[in-house]
């Protein structure tokens, strides 16, 4: 296998993949939602991704990745709403922005764009890992992405990796007692379900080993 | 028990298109009061911007009408911006209505305070201050059931942001600064609590369903106006001690001295009877007595509703003359009207 | 499918005591612009008997709130008498009514077309005039959902009913004699039509579960406020749809002709979002538009439930000069407001 | 067996005996009501008849049988509301007119009262037999009544064949279709359900039958 080449069309096909395998979860997710929030979290991600697909379709090529990442980023946050739309939002336009103009991504450069994504999530909702959100998920795929890389492993290696890791902390908040947003105003009883939002990151971490690895 | 398989039935024609079509209702059903723009998500006092005076915006998801876009009009909002179903609006909007209702002497945004209406408001007030509109925010957080801390989403905003709007929006009517009219309700804020219980769950129209299960003897204490199952199950008891039962947690938060005159505001989450709802304001009045508060203003109906939920709250708002005056002030607005 | 054993939260204490708790919440929320006779479950206008003025008379069972007490006051009604859940009032209200609003131009009830209220006040009427108070009465029969007949208890009264209030009202307040207000009533009962549809039942107090059974996919089409079922069930349906179901027969009977102007009246019956009965109104507007017939006044909201039904009635009222300047004339009740 | 002495004392007794059958068949008749009405008859007769048995028990004595039937009557217009208020109301009270102020009343003046009370009901609802309603029970029993005293038949079993024929009149409204009252806007899905009312003025006769043959 050669050295993967991740681009702007990469980054373009994981929001594909995002539209798609989130529209197909939308009810699951809500139902997730239903139990310990307010039953969007499906609807808020599945119009949020499906006009960030519609946007980059709409673009013109010639776009480094950062910038696809950065309109995408903004797209979120102009369509979702919620909690979701800007923490999501922030999350890929600061990814964006780590990744400057390069017109293709070094594995090293994921592992910081990544890192800058949970560390916007992170400044902007002040969740800690362990208060049952998406940087349960977010947090983990990050730190194993880097993790992989540094213990020499490829990109492809990296992002399995990373999507383990995001499964592992989206399972890992059901038994959290949750300390962030909606779920957080059931105290106790948000304890025995799995957190919506880690539950879509997980699809998303997912869905970037499916864009990278596709790779032609 | 599930109730997985229960159908709440809607008037709808497509789920993902309820928010603008009702818009478009609002539009048609009062115009001279309030504009709408559709493309925004928006509903716009019929005269914004009024020049020289301050804005009011407020906005959260829909569903909890009339709130926000009720509350248009003279002496209370300028404008609301409408999220999808229990979806707080996204920052364009915000910044959107703020463009479009600032007269020259600042806006001032509502928030409830809810970790998405936070984010999506304050990323907001940055556009629009980017655009040169100046923005101030208050955050409304009158939920007592909810305790509130550091390290959580803290409290909720509910009852207090429709008294919060209405008595803000007067004081800006009647000409106050921008730090003014955020001064009044941010004092509406503190001097408010409120306390929710629901009978029944509901149903957005893309669930489909009931959000929460609840037995057919049991009822959700300490609920929001999402459709979030409440901080406990209880047993269904008689409207006297499910009035004890709220107004206790308030009290105790509250701790209003005797001889202290309040607004007591019993408000129906969807699908509770007026009767009933007056009922209950029977209850408090004559608890409220026995505990030397009295009321001296009162607000009984459906303004902060949770869609069809079978529920109540209740807030009470301590009263001092300038309150009182604010309250009684003239207000035009789909869902509040007196004085015009 | 049977719902038998579902059972329908309330907040009460004691199912026989639901009229009487709740008109004393009213009394308690109300100082000023209301008092309640508690023991002949009335609630009266403040200033009761206004001298020179025609008193309005009415009421009904209690259950489809703000229907009628919420309508009493300046411009309306002169005062409302509370049945028990569903139950016509008695005679010995109607007559106690009468007396107390008679400022000796005499007393109009305006008498919703159901066996049990039209024979409660004529016998109320009766006693009254036994008193000495003239009393003219006003049957509203305005539901086009029932076929009328002299061999039936012909069509009922429903949605024209608060619109009959209103402008009634308004005449009477302008000074207007027995006669000119009861022909406004009239006027309003010949030119108005009204039809509703039912997408779940209610319960009663004493009846603890739904009056009526509904499957998952069914609506009752031609309901009327009682909990009773409607003519027919039909399969659930889009909105468009639903609102052409219910407009048709209206039109059909109604026959405007090209360019009239109506009032449109999108009513809740109790349990139904706000947000629906936006939506609805929207399509009334579209589908009016159509047919060239043009929205000049509107209402939108809960003014005649059936509890907790979620379900949504319309009236069309053909409007004239007179009767749009009744329409914009100060009312000032707790559930209908404007001009004061 | 001697003659009946039907009097004052035994109305008192006829209005306690339906205050009692019917508190307790109150679920019932509200059931009755629910599929064709609006679920209140159960409580309104209830409610009516409590009132009626409370006015009489304040009552002194001495008051003759007639004028007893007259309080109840007018008992039941201030406290039941509804169709059935005014309606009842007015039977008992043109019965007790009938009877005027004799002590005891005799078996023919029973008769005649039973049919004052039916053209009163009648003369104020309007309804026909066949249009199911309270009619459909009480007019039978009226007659059959007046049948059983003109072919010879004492009061005991006049009364049985009243009761009968309220019963039967009472089943013989299952399959009509409503042409008065709230079940008459139900049109032809009024068919295949029994009068609310008529099961109550069945329940109403039996009373009666029963408060005489109680006679000690
Ligand atoms: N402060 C926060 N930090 C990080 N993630 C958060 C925070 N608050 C909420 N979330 C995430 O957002 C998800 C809910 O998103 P969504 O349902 O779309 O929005 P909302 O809660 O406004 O309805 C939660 O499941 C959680 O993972
Ligand atoms: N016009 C009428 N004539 C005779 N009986 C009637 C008439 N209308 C209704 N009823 C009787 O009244 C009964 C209903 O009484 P009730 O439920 O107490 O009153 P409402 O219909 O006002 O709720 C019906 O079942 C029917 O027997
Ligand atoms: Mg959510
Ligand atoms: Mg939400
Ligand atoms: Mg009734
Ligand atoms: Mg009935």
């Amino acid at each position: 296998m050669g050295p993967l080449n991740v681009n702007a069309e990469t980054v373009s096909r994981w929001m594909s993949l995002c539209a798609s395998a989130i529209a197909e979860q939308r009810d699951y997710l809500t139902q997730l939602d239903a139990a310990i929030g307010d039953a969007d979290h499906g609807s808020n991600m599945t119009r949020g991704f499906a006009a960030v697909e519609e946007k980059l379709a709409s673009l013109d090529g010639g776009m480094p990745p950062g910038k696809v990442l950065i309109t995408a980023g903004s797209t979120l946050v102009s369509t979702v709403g919620g909690a979701s739309g800007p923490l999501w939002g922030t999350a890929l336009r600061r990814a964006g922005r780590s990744l400057g103009d390069a017109e293709t991504i070094e594995p090293a450069s994921l592992a910081d764009a990544m890192e800058a994504a949970v560390a916007g999530v992170v400044e902007l909702g002040a969740a800690q890992p362990g208060d049952k959100t998406m940087v349960d998920a977010l947090q983990p795929a990050a730190d194993a992405l880097r993790a992989a890389l540094n213990g020499g492993g490829n990109a492809t290696q990296a992002l399995a990796a990373a999507r383990t890791a995001a499964e592992d902390g989206m399972r890992a908040t059901v038994p959290m007692l949750a300390r962030k947003g909606r779920a957080s105003y059931l105290g106790e009883r948000s304890i025995g379900h799995q957190d919506p939002g880690a539950t879509s990151a997980a699809i998303i971490v997912a869905a970037l080993e499916q864009a990278v690895g596709a790779e032609p | 028990m599930s109730v997985a398989a229960q159908v709440v039935k809607k008037f709808i024609n497509d789920p993902d298109n309820v928010v603008p079509e009702a818009l478009a209702g609002i539009a048609a059903a009062h115009p001279g009061l309030v504009r709408v723009d559709l493309e925004n998500q928006l509903v716009i006092r019929a005269d914004a911007p009024v020049q020289g005076k301050v804005g009011l915006v407020s906005g959260g998801g829909s569903g909890h009408e009339p709130l926000h876009g009720g509350f248009v009009g003279l002496g209370m909002l300028d404008a609301a911006c409408a999220g999808a179903v229990f979806t707080s609006p996204v920052p364009d909007q915000m910044a959107a209505a703020s463009k479009a209702v600032d007269g020259g002497a600042g806006v001032l945004h509502i928030v409830k305070n809810y970790t998405g209406d936070v984010l999506n408001f304050k990323m907001g007030a940055e556009l629009a201050e980017d655009e040169g509109v100046e923005v101030a925010s208050v955050l409304m957080d009158d939920d007592v059931a909810v305790q509130d801390s550091l390290y959580t989403a803290g409290r909720r905003g509910v009852g207090a942001t429709v008294l919060a709007e209405k008595l803000a929006g007067a004081r800006a009517e009647a000409g106050g600064s921008l730090s003014e009219v955020a001064d009044v309700a941010k004092k509406v804020n503190d001097r408010a609590r409120s306390f929710g219980v629901a009978l029944s769950s509901c149903a957005t129209p893309s669930s489909g369903g009931p959000i929460f299960d609840l037995g057919p003897d049991e009822i959700e204490v300490g609920v929001g106006i999402h459709g979030e199952p409440g901080r406990r199950r209880a047993k269904h008891a008689p409207a006297k001690e499910i009035v004890e039962m709220m107004l206790e947690p308030i009290l105790e938060d509250l701790r209003p001295q005797d001889g202290t005159k309040v607004l007591a505001f019993v408000n129906g989450l969807g699908g509770t009877p007026l009767l009933e709802l007056y009922l209950l304001f029977n209850e408090v009045n004559l608890q409220l007595g026995d505990r030397g508060v009295s009321i001296a203003r009162s607000l009984v109906g459906n303004y902060i509703t949770s869609l069809e939920m079978a529920g109540a709250s209740i807030t009470l708002l301590t009263l001092d003359d300038q309150l009182t005056a604010l309250w009684d002030a003239p207000v035009q607005t789909a869902a509040l009207r007196w004085g015009r």
